[in-house]
């Protein structure tokens, strides 16, 4: 069953479509590319996807779970990460891991694990989450999320801000998700980075998805403009 | 995790950034104490009439700082998103209200003993029955503080909520105003009235509120 | 982003229909009357008191009750109707009662209004002060309407319409469990009330004033019904105008899409 | 640019802003009159209290009201580094202060004409020297503005704004108190004394802190 | 004369030393890429130079102003685009742009081909600023500092959010102020992408600056790990 089913979904912002009629539809074990230029669609894609939006029209079920009637089943079970850190600023990285990870049941070792899995530097435990970079900031964001082991992820831009060494932690969490049988789905505008670790090409145009050719995929590169 | 856990860990982390920041302590406080200095002088310095008075000053000034308290539990949750953080966690909405709440009502408790503190100072007030003042105070900062944690909730991360929240807050409050200033006054001994009678008005208060909050914050929650 | 022919559309259908038209008809008619009724047909209340033999009563100002007492029942109808539309909003999961709340809710705070203005304004002569400290009615009068202000401001706060709907029941339902709380303590707090006993026993309520309060009663019930339909007509039509206006913004959105579709066919 | 239309570029933001969320009409306005209520219920209804102390009252509620103007002053700036812009934007802090404190004056004047119609009819209040009055109030005002601008520049950014800037400004702002419940008491015939008086220190604290802002904001700005 | 002009700068975040004597030159028409691991130093370095933080210790010039002395004069001058937006949420983008340029004293019609410049599509000007996407607040925030046609360009993660278009946007943008003798400084972790538009390298690591050798910069990828 797939992971994702959206068919002819739209997510109205205030009044803007921001979805207007968004078909697509992602099996367990694929990782997908969300590309498009800027306010396409992307963000709005992977928040409806995480539950925090609902949809206004079309049919969604994500993880089996019908996004109009139950968004909370969702919520529980996908690794979103989206602009905001969703961290404490006066909490430090610590605790701010601590608590998290108790929030979703998450034991001690896993999150233990997951912060290291970021390569969050041991100085870093103690500072208060306002006083960090935005690059570790955004660290910090992502071991919360590994630490959940979700089957689904939603990352919006994960490579922003990130330094050479956390992109690569970044691009090799994708492939492990995939490879564990979990379904992934990347918004980018760095397609080069993200091209040779997803396995399908989605371009989101207008609020619409659009599947990308093998031939255009093979290219790893398709020019909006 | 059981309920209780949870109610415990929401709870821990609030009082934590609260140790950590000190401001219901160096902030809210100190603005309760600088408004019942203001009436000192509003009134004229009118020794009877604040004496008089004393129970209802108290109570206004107590709502006006729990308004601040109720913003900083919100703030909380509103700077980088981690609202939506706790809806992903799979917590249950009940646990999160009544894990707010309750850090939310230790603090105001906090303040109101405080300011208590500040009437007997400035205004004289003396305390003839201390077990109806104690329970009366208890029963109103509950209830204040389940009442603000509702409305706070339904706020959320609005930009408005500055300024909508207590117009919203303050005529829901009026009852525990009125019920809290009466039970004060006797417990005071400036007003002839029962007080246990609106002790058990503010009790009542208290427990519809905190019912509600666990009931609707399920639904604000689940559908937001 | 609404067309032009979509506007006319919108415009033709008004929030009128033939039922209303008749029922408006009916109630100008009503106002007339009632205005001969009130100004006309009763008498200003002059009583001669016994010892001094001098006028007393509460002269003109009397006739206010015509107005006054109408529109206290039009706010507590509107109310009862406010609460039942947040109910039926969580239990159904309805927009319809939504809009129902909602459009009660704006006629209830006017109500409340008006019984406050008025209430003041006859206060002045009779009292010697626009506002009463400690009388029960004045201040659940008044609660009840800032409680209404309350709501207004939530219904107004931003979100979807979905999500503005369940957050104002809450609030809608709340506000009834408030309107008990307020009574219950207001009235342990002011039990005397001079309001409104006296004023008809000593006015000596009867005849053709009696008749004339109960006929503004039955007129006000029927103008708040008038205002209700129109006022929830809006609303839906608001809602239906954002409809149309949203096909036209699903299709222009959906245009931004062309150069990639094509990019894909070739 | 002229200082002139510099503080009229930063004046005409501010009120655009103020006239399309509606704050002070809307939520800040309602929120004072909910106070002046909550004082009837607060004093027990003491009809010759409320009348007596109806100056104080009002005064009390315009600076609780005049906080929540300056705090949404200052959030205007805060929300995305606007306040960073600010400083790279080569405005004169002079005419950023006198810009920003306009708005919030002619904010803060609004409410405070409001708030008194609600005391015309909940306190009874009647008005014995119109012009009195009416002088005072514009003083006291401009003052509060002054004032509230100035400090709300000086808290900035700060998490802690919400609860630093009432304990910083109240004290500020007690002489204003008194001066201007003096001076209302006699307008309005409650207290003898010589409200003209009153006025002028209400004028000259106003003209110190207008004064004052214009020379330290660039101060504050220059050394953030 | 440089245009930066850097030496032992320390600069104190609370007691941390983000900066810890770093010394930097940069000239007028040159454009240099900051690179480093995050935290390494790289925003704490921009918002020196923009005048935005105080300097502890060494000597610091830029634009011709001590930046221990007169701050202010510097920050008129430079182009600044951060992490934040400096936009007003509730104003339209139309109106923010005209609020920041008349700030500037910036003609309009130096702000509308600002505007084009950055391609900002018409339908954005009556949209509030608070219901823009993430790169349609970046673009937005870039037309501002380029309405102002600033000497020194200080710029941080620019490309970040940014659709294909717009990353070729701000290259030009990068590369154009060069030539016009302005000098431009990109904090940045996109090092293929801003490799080939700057002159030269320098490296932001535990608060010290490191000039890059030739070599290292015709390989366009310094490791840092
Ligand atoms: C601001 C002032 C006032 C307010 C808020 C107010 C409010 C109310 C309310 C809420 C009721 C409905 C009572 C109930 O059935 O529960 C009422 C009824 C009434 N009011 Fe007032 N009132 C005000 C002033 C006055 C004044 C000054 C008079 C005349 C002297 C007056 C005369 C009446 C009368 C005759 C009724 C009908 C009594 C009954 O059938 O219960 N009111 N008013
Ligand atoms: N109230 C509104 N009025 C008009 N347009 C709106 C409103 N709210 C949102 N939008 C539009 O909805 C779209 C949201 O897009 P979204 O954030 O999903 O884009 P995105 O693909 O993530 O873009 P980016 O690459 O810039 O992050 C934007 O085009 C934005 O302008
Ligand atoms: N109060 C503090 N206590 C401890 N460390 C602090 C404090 N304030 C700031 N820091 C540290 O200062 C550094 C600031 O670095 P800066 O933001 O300049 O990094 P950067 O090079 O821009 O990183 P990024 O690539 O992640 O954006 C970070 O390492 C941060 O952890
Ligand atoms: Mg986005
Ligand atoms: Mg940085």
């Amino acid at each position: 069953m797939a992971v994702v089913a959206l068919s002819d979904v739209v997510v109205l912002l205030g009044r803007f479509p921001a979805l207007a009629g968004a078909t697509l539809s992602v099996e367990a074990g694929q990782s997908v590319l969300l590309q498009g230029a800027n306010g396409a669609g992307k963000s709005t894609l992977l928040r409806l996807c995480a539950g925090l939006l609902r949809p206004e029209n079309g049919t969604a079920t994500v993880l089996g779970s019908d996004l109009f009637k139950d968004r909370r089943a969702v919520r529980q079970k996908v690794g979103y990460v989206g602009h905001l850190s969703m961290l404490y600023d006066d909490l430090s990285v610590a605790e701010n891991l601590r608590f998290w990870a108790n929030a979703a049941g998450v034991s001690e070792k896993q999150e233990r694990a997951a912060a290291e899995r970021m390569a969050i530097d041991g100085r870093l435990f103690d500072v208060p989450v306002k006083a960090l970079s935005a690059g570790q900031r955004r660290r910090t964001a992502l071991a919360v999320a590994a630490a959940r082991r979700p089957s689904l992820w939603l990352l919006d831009e994960p490579h922003a801000g990130l330094d050479q060494a956390g992109r690569d932690i970044v691009d090799e969490l994708i492939t492990d998700a995939a490879a564990a049988g979990g379904a992934v789905l990347v918004a980018s505008h760095e397609l080069d980075r993200v091209a040779p670790v997803v396995d399908r090409f989605v371009t989101i145009a207008g609020g619409l998805a659009i599947e990308q050719s093998q031939t255009q995929q093979a290219g790893g590169h398709v020019d909006l403009v | 995790m059981s309920i209780l856990s949870e109610v415990r860990l929401i709870m821990g982390k609030d009082l934590r950034i609260e140790r950590r920041s000190k401001i219901a302590l160096n902030q809210v406080a100190p603005f309760a104490i600088l408004i019942v200095v203001l009436f000192g002088f509003a009134l004229n310095a009118d020794r009877a009439a604040l004496t008089t008075f004393t129970p209802g000053l108290y109570w206004v000034t107590v709502l006006l700082a729990s308004i601040l308290a109720v913003h900083r539990s919100v703030a909380i949750e509103a700077g980088e998103g981690a609202r939506e953080g706790l809806l992903l966690s799979g917590l249950r909405p009940a646990s999160i209200f009544l894990g707010k709440a309750t850090a939310l009502i230790s603090q105001i408790f906090l303040v109101s003993i405080v300011l208590l503190g500040a009437v007997v100072i400035f205004y004289d007030a003396r305390v003839d029955d201390a077990v109806l003042l104690v329970t009366s105070l208890v029963s109103a900062v509950v209830g204040v503080g389940a009442a603000g944690t509702l409305y706070g909730a339904l706020l959320g991360a609005q930009r408005a909520r500055e300024t909508v929240l207590p117009i919203l807050l303050l005529p829901v409050l009026a009852p525990v105003l009125i019920a809290a200033t009466r039970a004060f006054g006797d417990a005071m001994g400036t007003v002839a009235t029962d007080g246990w009678a609106w002790t058990a008005l503010l009790a009542s208060f208290a427990a519809i509120y905190v019912a509600m909050g666990v009931v609707s914050h399920g639904v604000l929650m689940e559908e937001n | 982003m609404v067309s032009v022919d979509q506007t006319a559309r919108a415009d033709s259908m008004g929030t009128s229909s033939k039922t209303t038209r008749i029922l408006g008809g009916v109630l100008l008619a009503g106002i007339a009357l009632w205005l001969f009724l009130a100004f006309v047909v009763t008498e200003p209340d002059i009583r001669i008191d016994g010892t001094s033999g001098q006028e007393i009563g509460q002269f003109d100002a009397f006739r206010l009750i015509y107005v006054h007492v109408p529109v206290v029942f039009v706010a507590y109808t509107a109310f009862v109707v406010t609460a039942i539309g947040s109910i039926m909003v969580l239990v159904k999961r309805s927009v319809w009662w939504d809009l129902v709340a909602g459009a009660s809710a704006e006629i209830g705070a006017l109500a409340s209004a008006l019984t406050l203005i008025t209430g003041s304004i006859w206060g002045r002569p009779i009292w010697g002060t626009y506002w009463l400290w400690g009388d029960v009615r004045i201040l659940t009068t008044l609660v009840l309407f800032m409680l209404s202000l309350g709501y207004l401001a939530v219904r107004r706060l931003e979100g979807t319409a979905e999500e503005r709907a369940r957050r104002s029941a809450i609030v809608g339902i709340l506000l009834v469990v408030n309107i008990l709380i307020v009574n219950r303590s207001v009235e342990w707090w002011a039990s005397q009330t001079i309001h409104q006993d006296s004023t008809i026993a000593e006015a000596a309520i009867g005849g053709s004033k009696a008749f004339t309060l109960f006929y503004s009663i039955v007129l006000a019930m029927g103008l708040f019904t008038w205002m209700m339909i129109h006022r929830f007509r809006l609303a839906w039509l608001e809602r239906q105008f954002d409809r149309f206006g949203l096909d036209d913004a699903l299709t222009s959105r959906r245009a931004e899409a062309a150069s990639v579709l094509e990019g894909e066919m070739s």
